[in-house]
């Protein structure tokens, strides 16, 4: 069996019927109609894999996972995409980096064994431990926040933000600084080897500290952990739990309470959260506990528009139709801010509404970003 | 790795600095040879990635050197290379390597001495260091 | 004319059309009171000379309502209500009573609203169309009692029936008559024995020449010749007395 | 009859108000009461009502009614009750009829009271008048001889014969070959279960051979039926001897053939070029060449390309075939072991309740080994490819087993009329050149073996036995049922049922299905022991009658035929009383019972007399 | 009570259930029909029209529905469900439970006087797929068989607040009985026939589609309601949103079917065809009307099917074509936006109309019957038969037969044979009861 009848196989790409509907659904496809899931798939089965490998809509995929969601014969197209974009590298067949690959060096970096200084925003008012059942996965938001300081500097806050919350409902959360990138980006980038390298360091330094739990914030590396790691480790030896999810459950048990506001925000579903992983329903819960008033845009949940690019490979004009569309949705709900729990959403869409030349229809947006624990956080009851 | 030694890489713009370093060799000016420079038309082209890669691909340390503010060929790229190395230097932190390791100067393309004198101080500094941290795991 | 209420004789098949009347009542469509429904098994079931018989009574109007073609209950009995509607109608247009006063209608049992709508629409066209002039002019009178005598004989109903099998599988020569060849056969059928039936009528009532046969008729002399030799060899017209050297013939067979 | 004296009784329904409140209902009564004949008219609040039917029944005992009219809602609904109420106090219930004053009469015209009364008075007049015509028939009732024919051993007939005699009726199973069991014969195995063709048939054929009402016949032929419902006088011909035989009803299950594609696809030119059937044959003997490459051709000969028709059950065969080839491929060769022969029919697979699997992903990367099936190893891989149009795998079975195909990397290409693929034979190697549609590229395959899936057709025979039976078929060549929604397995004509693949295309669950089906409707005059139709029926004055035959022509219950005599003759059993003979009838020697010229011109022209009073 | 040895139970008053009663009832069997609907005559009844022939559903159904209520042998329990069996093949005991109607069935005539009088309005007509409204005093719909009204009880004024009593005022036949309690009944029957249908799967529960939140997107059962001359636009076809007539109309296939995620990975094996159909008659309403059919694979499997679509295609200008389509928003307009791939392009039309051919699933009530009735199900709630291909008719408790969709897939033919085929079983077990007993 070569390499591509195995991903084929892995990914139930036979199945395919050819009905179509993951192109009739595909966001990319609807701006790009050169592009289609089926294409990809029924020319892999047709024996047209090295054409597959070679052609750039491996890169066009935006990855969010809209046709897995729908096809009817549960193909796993967004799994065939990831596995036939490491084939495509190793022939040659690279994507074109945003920021000129920054941002993977850095992740990159992250595994390369040195000390390093990942809890610089770990102050003393925040309770933590070295060994414990919960383990808080801190992930990247600090050094993106760095990254994209005039994008998105309040992702430097999110670790603290949520450990302030797990704090003030009496949880003292593991952190470490051993932690090393989840991969997200590498996968995606066709960077199988050096992301099963730093997979292999995280579930070492988590088994360390003895969590039975794993929370994230992250809506990608919450994904990664759930889906890709389970898929080159089987089951895990701990839980991976969204803090979405555990909160809810705190909230639920009466343990954090929220200070008055009359906030209005609409919230966005990522793909990696929503889709990737069903959590649609907790962060909505949330916001009703916290007397929040939720508008929702019309295209919410297994519907909502995603942010045009993963894993910073596939930033183009169908990007940028996709943000603009999801603006102008967040803009008509007339609300404060659109509140995700992603940070690429939080920069991604920055980065439009930051551009010098935004589209006349943005001129004058209101309509802010928000991290979701940040905001939670500082809407904890007694925070400032 | 008995005699480690530092390796630099040293960017540098075309107008000022390379013509500096120039200036240094015309006048035999002497300093450490573990420096390997890289011409860059402007440091306002410096991408944060450079500095990154340049680590990962081994670097002990990084120097980048531009025009003085004011004196930028394209006006202000240095202005905005200012702003991404402080940015760098704050990720390096993060990951765990010294923000010493990175230095942005500032040499016209006259100072071929001050070009010489950063580099003998670089290479010092980065004695003192040690080899990069990243470098005992890559093997 | 404003009052002028029409008298009206609908005849309505059992399974389509009576349940259809039945539904416009159910759902309250309201229509005139003009009409008088008489129910039918099958729509099939009314012959030609029935229809007539109706005009020379003095009816107004005559609808005649069954299950979309397809829809029969009897498979395909509304083929054949097609072919006879047609037929009464071609002899009404020979007697000179307005065609308009008959009509022909599909009306489902689902289409209560239709139904109303259909019988409104008849009303009205039939009040535009004044009392049945029939009963006032006996002239009239003979001629649709020639056109139900038509209507009984061999010729017309055996052709009606044969639509299906002379347009799709052919006569005995296998000959495919085409749907307008077909009409127009019997159109000129139909014709003939219409005008046969006129002659046995006048001649019954008295013994007639040639001449004042065609006079009556309004056809040429030659042609009503053509078929008083046609009706003596089937001996259905014999010879009366000679007047002169005008021959005048009397009906053996009663007329209408 | 006609001279005994008329004694009317009308009976007018208030229905509340729903009449009372838009007709003057005291008036009409008045009014009704001046019409000839009538003895008796009476209004009630609701004659449906108890009181009402009682009132009718004093009534036509009181006042010796012998017709009785009631004004009311509508026949449709409440004939039957009122024609009981009349029966139960001796009335024979053909001498009551209806009038509609309700559904078409004061619900049509609840603003125009005035005018609804004179509606509704013309209406009773009209009603009257046929009620003076009414003349009491008695239902004829005719005896049914308690025995059934089955023509056809395949499933369906052998179902259908089964049921009949587990019903409790004698039946003569016939079939025209020399053992049961009909085009299933042909097949390796069966596409529900994937079980062994053969072995089903074995257990039908046991049940039909073990049942002692069952007379199996086989070599012969039905050459000859006469009769009408209840009554048939049949000859079979076994081998030349004929024989005598009269039989209740009769079911046609004559089944069907395989369609041999001619000139197509480069049929006849290669061995290698074969029809399904010849496929299973191939399976079924053991005598499958050595593949590594099948091509499925479907709808060859059928949807337009010479039928019309799709053959419904060729795709699902089709899939079987390429999914036996794909998971057992040694057992169908025969190479291993003697036992039946496919074995190794996979376990039915379960599918994923509602969306709960986000990641339709089957196999891990860490885990292939345990995700491979043993076929990996076993050698290059059979390559399947099936040519569709569409694939009809309706309901569940089919369907699931159509995504099982794909699961198994049977490789699924639809085609166009417009670029049908080309099989050319190249010194013996196969070559199909195909127009891949959404990839919009040309492609060739060279498979080992090309099956090309053909439709089933009708019998050689089915025009003749169509009119033997005087039943008809359809264009498609197959018997044409009464009625394609409502009577799938019955005739227009009473007493002969049909069921199976001589009646379309039909898998073999659906021809059982059918062949019980034709069952039970063939055993409800057996079950009577009699026929009583309404008696609605038309009557021949044998006097008049030239003997044209135009009555026989539009008659569609073949209920009317030619007696000894040359005259028509109805055969009141199986009559419906549409009315067609009667008014074709040149001679107007037709007489429709209870729908006479007579009674529908005296109703009509009752309508158009001007109401007195 | 009858004797077991003469009668059957039938479960379920739709076409299936009619035809298995009437074979039953003309070979002198006595047939409890139990329906748990106010009418007999199920889904059938609410079609406009069938295929292939585009005969009129309620015009050929109407006949057997009389017939049957009407039928000496036939007890039609309305408004009835089945609660327990027990006893064995040929000796059952049938608990059934006659929900109360609050109208006298025997005295009511249908005259529909209470309808236009009662005070409590509004209420959706679910007959009519909530197109319309009806009151609290109601006719299941215009044809129904038995014709009686019925209360419904949780929105009668009366029966709520003891206020109002409007019907019973009006009510000259005295048929209101606010009293009315449920009854449970038994019966001595030698065989069950079970035929409980189908139920139309709700696709606002597949968001592709934007069923539920853009107005012109309609159900195929909804379309089948507009476009019947009985229905509540008596037969003009009108969009939700403005009443506009449309000038082009996309018909979805496999909505919901076909689809493992779904639950129902199964063909309905109909929707092909009545969207055909559907789309026919949208050309005989309208005038120049442009409809497109879009299908996964176009299963015209039957007798004159495929001749069917041919027609569609060449006389009524119907487009077929073969994707998988979604609603992707609609327009300022309100036209929904169909979204659709031909070969490997993705393409965005926008139309009038869309007609979702929603898949038709077993019954709700299949889970509880088949504990009663002590009969298994399948994986996907369709009744098991024995053994597909042998004893299709028998469920898995002998005795019990099984007619209709409530077996799997299938369309009208198909289901009245199988409602005769199980009557045939019933007739055999009925048989075998006098030979053995």
């Amino acid at each position: 069996m070569t390499k591509i009848e195995k991903i084929i196989e892995d990914t139930g790409a036979f199945d395919c019927a050819e009905c179509g509907k993951c192109t009739s659904l595909c966001p990319v496809a609807k701006i790009d109609p050169n592009f289609a899931p089926r294409l990809i798939v029924v020319k892999a089965q047709s024996g047209l894999g090295e054409e597959v490998k070679a052609d750039k809509d491996i890169w066009s995929c935006v990855t969010c996972e809209i046709c897995n969601n729908m096809c009817p014969y549960e193909v796993d197209f967004t799994g065939f995409i990831q596995r036939m974009r490491s084939e495509a590298v190793n022939m040659g067949n690279v994507p074109a980096c945003s920021q000129a690959g920054a941002i993977h060096t850095m992740q990159r970096l992250t595994g390369k064994g040195q000390k390093q200084n990942r809890l610089l925003w770990l102050t003393d008012d925040l309770k933590v431990k070295d060994k414990g059942d919960v383990y808080f996965f801190t992930g990247c938001s600090y050094q993106l926040g760095v990254l994209f300081k005039d994008k998105a500097e309040e992702l430097k806050r999110v670790p603290a933000s949520v450990v302030k919350m797990l704090n003030a409902a009496g949880i003292e959360p593991v952190v470490s600084n051993d932690e090393v990138c989840c991969g997200h980006d590498l996968i995606w980038s066709g960077n199988e080897a050096v992301f099963e390298e730093l997979m292999h360091k995280n579930i070492a330094t988590i088994k360390a500290t003895g969590a039975k739990t794993v929370v994230f914030s992250c809506a990608e590396g919450y994904r990664t952990f759930s889906v890709d790691y389970q898929d080159f480790l089987g089951d895990l030896d701990f839980e991976v739990k969204h803090i979405s999810e555990y909160l809810l459950d705190l909230i639920k048990q009466g343990k954090l309470e929220f200070k008055d506001t009359n906030a209005k925000v609409t919230y966005h579903d990522s793909c990696r959260l929503g889709r990737h992983m069903g959590i649609y329903e907790q962060p909505r819960e949330i916001l009703k506990a916290m007397k929040v008033e939720l508008v929702e845009m019309p295209s919410i949940k297994e519907k909502a528009i995603g942010c045009g690019v993963n894993a910073f490979v596939s930033c183009s004009e169908v990007s940028r139709k996709m943000q603009l569309d999801r603006l102008l949705e967040a803009k008509g709900t007339n609300t404060s801010a659109m509140l995700t729990f992603c940070p690429k959403c939080l920069i991604h869409y920055n980065c439009m509404l930051r551009m010098e030349k935004k589209p006349p229809e943005l001129e004058k947006a209101e309509i802010k970003l928000r991290d979701f624990s940040n905001f939670i956080a500082e809407n904890l009851k007694g925070s400032p | 790795m008995t005699e480690w030694d530092p390796k630099i890489v040293a960017f540098c713009c075309n107008w000022c600095s390379y013509a500096g370093a120039d200036l240094a060799g015309v006048s035999r000016m002497q300093y450490p040879p573990n420096a390997r420079v890289i011409r860059i038309m402007c440091t306002g082209r410096l991408e944060p990635e450079f500095i990154l890669r340049a680590f990962e691909l081994g670097a002990d340390g990084v120097l980048v050197a531009g025009c003085h503010i004011g004196d930028c060929h394209y006006v202000s790229g240095n202005e905005k290379a200012e702003a991404k190395i402080a940015m760098a230097a704050e990720l390096l932190d993060v990951l765990g390597i010294d923000k010493r390791r990175l230095r942005l100067e500032w040499i016209s393309a006259s100072e071929g001495r001050k070009f010489a004198d950063t580099m003998k101080d670089f290479v010092d500094k980065l004695r003192e260091l040690g080899p990069s941290p990243l470098k005992g795991v890559t093997q | 004319m404003s009052d002028f209420e029409p008298k009206i004789v609908v005849f309505l098949c059992n399974w389509c059309s009576y349940a259809g009347a039945d539904l416009a009542g159910v759902s309250r469509y309201q229509y005139p009171t003009n009409i008088r429904a008489v129910r039918v098994m099958c729509s099939t079931r009314i012959s030609a000379h029935i229809v007539l018989e109706l005009f020379k009574e003095g009816a107004d109007g005559v609808m005649v309502s069954g299950c979309h073609i397809g829809d029969c209950h009897y498979i395909n009995g509304n083929l054949f209500t097609k072919r006879r509607v047609k037929l009464a109608d071609d002899l009404l247009k020979l007697t000179g009573v307005e065609p308009e006063r008959l009509r022909l209608e599909w009306v489902s049992a689902a289409e209560g609203e239709k139904y109303s709508q259909v019988i409104t629409s008849f009303v009205k066209k039939v009040k535009e169309l004044g009392p049945s002039p029939v009963l006032k002019d006996p002239k009239l009178v003979t001629r649709l009692g020639a056109a139900v005598m038509a209507a009984k004989y061999f010729r017309s109903k055996t052709l009606t029936c044969k639509e299906v099998k002379l347009t799709a599988k052919g006569n005995v020569y296998e000959e495919v008559i085409g749907p307008k060849e077909y009409d127009l056969m019997i159109e000129r059928a139909i014709e003939d024995e219409y005008q046969k039936s006129l002659i046995l009528t006048l001649s019954s009532q008295e013994a007639r020449s040639v001449i004042e046969l065609a006079k009556e008729i309004g056809q040429p002399t030659d042609r009503i010749l053509e078929y008083v030799v046609a009706l003596r060899a089937k001996n259905m017209l014999a010879l009366d007395r000679i007047e002169g050297t005008t021959p005048r013939y009397r009906a053996t067979i009663g007329g209408a | 009859m006609s001279d005994e004296e008329k004694r009317i009784g009308v009976f007018i329904c208030h229905c509340g108000s729903n009449i009372a409140g838009f007709i003057d209902v005291p008036a009409v009564t008045e009014y009704v009461k001046t019409l000839p004949d009538v003895v008796f008219a009476t209004r009630n609040l609701y004659t449906c009502a108890d009181d009402g039917l009682t009132s009718i029944k004093e009534s036509i005992k009181e006042h010796k009614l012998n017709r009785v009219v009631v004004a009311a809602c509508t026949p449709r609904t409440h004939a039957p009750l009122f024609q009981g109420t009349c029966q139960e106090a001796g009335l024979n219930k053909y001498l009551f009829t209806f009038v509609n004053i309700r559904d078409q009469c004061s619900w049509v015209h609840m603003k125009e009271k005035e005018k609804a009364t004179e509606k509704a008075k013309d209406l009773l007049r009209m009603g009257v008048a046929r009620a003076r015509l009414l003349q009491a028939q008695d239902e004829v009732k005719v005896g049914v001889t308690s025995a059934a024919v089955v023509i056809g051993g395949g499933v369906a007939g052998m179902s259908a014969a089964l049921s009949i005699a587990d019903q409790g009726f004698p039946v003569r199973l016939v079939e025209k070959e020399s053992e049961l069991g009909g085009f299933v014969r042909n097949l390796s195995s069966v596409y529900q279960e994937r079980e062994d063709a053969g072995a089903l048939l074995k257990t039908i054929i046991d049940r039909v051979r073990s049942n002692p009402n069952i007379e199996v016949l086989l070599n012969s032929e039905v050459i000859s039926a006469d009769g009408f419902v209840g009554n048939y006088d049949i000859i079979i011909d076994t081998k030349g001897q004929e024989r005598n035989d009269k039989v209740g009803v009769i079911v046609l299950a004559t089944g069907t053939r395989e369609y041999i594609p001619k000139g197509l696809y480069g049929y006849g030119q290669s061995p290698n070029i074969v029809t399904l059937t010849e496929f299973e044959k191939l399976v079924k003997e053991r005598k499958l060449p050595k593949l590594s490459s099948v091509a499925f051709i479907q709808c060859v000969g059928s949807r337009g390309q010479d039928k019309s028709y799709c053959s419904r059950i060729c795709c699902n065969v089709s899939l079987k075939n390429a999914m036996n080839l794909a998971e057992n491929y040694k057992n169908m060769r025969g190479l291993e072991g003697t036992g039946a022969v496919v074995e190794a029919a996979a376990p039915k697979e379960t599918p994923s309740e509602g969306g709960e699997r986000r990641h339709g992903r089957r196999g891990r990367r860490g885990g292939a080994e345990e995700s491979e099936e043993g076929g990996a190893s076993e050698g290059p891989k059979l390559e399947i490819v099936i040519f569709n149009r569409d694939i009809m795998a309706y309901g569940v079975d089919h369907e699931l087993m159509y995504n099982k195909a794909r699961e198994k990397k049977v490789r699924l290409v639809r085609y166009t009329p417009k670029n049908i693929p080309k099989v050319s034979v190249d010194s013996g190697k196969l070559v199909i050149d195909y127009w891949h549609d959404t990839l919009q590229m040309q492609r060739r395959m060279t498979p080992d073996l090309i099956v090309l899936a053909t439709p089933v057709t009708s019998q050689a025979d089915a025009k003749e036995i169509s009119m033997m039976l005087k039943v008809p078929l359809g264009q498609d060549g197959f018997f044409l049922e009464a009625h394609v929604k409502l009577r799938p397995v019955d005739f227009a004509t009473d007493g002969i049922y049909v069921c199976g693949t001589c009646k379309g295309p039909a898998d073999i669950p659906e021809a059982v299905s059918q062949g019980i089906a034709a069952a039970s409707r063939a055993s409800i005059p057996l079950a009577r022991g009699f026929v009583q139709p309404e008696a609605l029926s038309a009557f021949v004055d044998s006097e008049v009658c030239s003997g044209c035959g135009n009555c026989i022509e539009v008659c569609p219950f073949t209920a009317i035929r030619k007696n000894e005599h040359g005259k028509a003759e109805v055969t009141i059993a199986a009559c419906k009383g549409c009315g067609n003979c009667g008014a074709t009838c040149p001679e107007n020697a037709i007489f429709m019972n209870n729908y006479s010229d007579e009674q529908l011109l005296a109703e009509a022209k009752a309508a158009l007399q001007e109401a007195k009073g | 009570m009858e004797k077991a040895e003469s009668s059957v139970l039938v479960i379920g008053g739709g076409v299936a259930g009619i035809q298995a009663s009437l074979d039953l009832a003309d070979k002198g069997v006595i047939v409890q029909l139990v329906e748990k609907e106010p009418s007999i005559g199920g889904k059938m009844a609410q079609l406009d029209k069938t295929f292939p022939t585009n005969d009129c559903s309620i015009c050929i159904l109407a006949p057997k529905m009389a017939d049957c209520y009407g039928h000496p042998n036939i007890n039609v329990w309305t408004m009835s469900e089945v609660i327990g069996l027990e006893g064995s093949k040929g000796n059952f005991k049938a608990k059934v439970l006659k929900k109360a109607r609050y109208v006298d069935e025997n005295k009511c005539t249908g005259c529909g006087e209470c309808l236009e009088k009662c005070p409590t309005k509004g209420l959706p007509n679910a007959w009519e797929q909530n197109l319309t409204t009806r009151r609290a005093i109601y006719m299941a719909f215009m044809q129904a068989v038995p014709r009686v009204a019925i209360i419904d009880p949780e929105h009668c004024r009366f029966l709520l607040e003891g206020k109002c009593g409007v019907c019973k005022k009006v009510c000259k036949r005295e048929a209101i009985d606010y009293d009315m309690k449920d009854v449970e009944m038994e019966f001595n029957v030698a065989a069950v026939v079970v035929a409980t249908g189908f139920d139309v799967w709700d696709p606002t529960r597949s968001t592709e589609y934007g069923y539920g939140k853009y107005p012109n997107v309609f159900t195929a059962m909804e379309y089948e309601r507009i476009i019947n001359a009985a229905g509540p636009t008596h037969g003009h076809i009108q969009r939700r949103s403005d009443g506009q007539e449309p000038v082009t109309m996309a018909y979805i296939q496999c909505v919901g079917s076909r689809n493992p995620r779904t639950g129902h990975p199964y063909c309905c094996s109909v929707c092909c065809m009545h969207s055909t159909k559907e789309s026919m008659l949208a050309r005989e309403h309208i005038e120049g009307i442009k409809s497109t059919i879009f299908y996964k694979d176009m299963r015209a499997c039957a007798k004159g099917f495929n001749e069917y679509v041919e027609r569609n295609k060449r006389d009524y200008g119907v487009e077929y074509i073969n994707s998988d389509a979604t609603v992707q928003g609609q327009t300022e307009k309100g036209n929904p936006i169909v979204s659709f791939d031909v070969a490997g392009k993705s393409h965005q039309k926008e139309f009038d109309m869309v007609v979702l051919a929603a898949t038709l699933v077993p019954s709700k009530g299949n889970v509880e019957l088949a504990k009663k009735l002590g009969v298994e199900l399948d994986e996907f709630h369709f009744f098991k038969m024995q053994n597909r291909t042998l004893d299709p008719i028998n469920s898995s408790r002998p005795g019990v037969y099984l007619a209709g969709y409530c077996a799997g897939p299938m369309d009208i033919p198909e289901s009245v044979a199988m409602g005769s085929a199980a009557a045939a079983k019933a007739m055999e077990a009925l048989v075998q009861r006098k030979v053995f007993a």
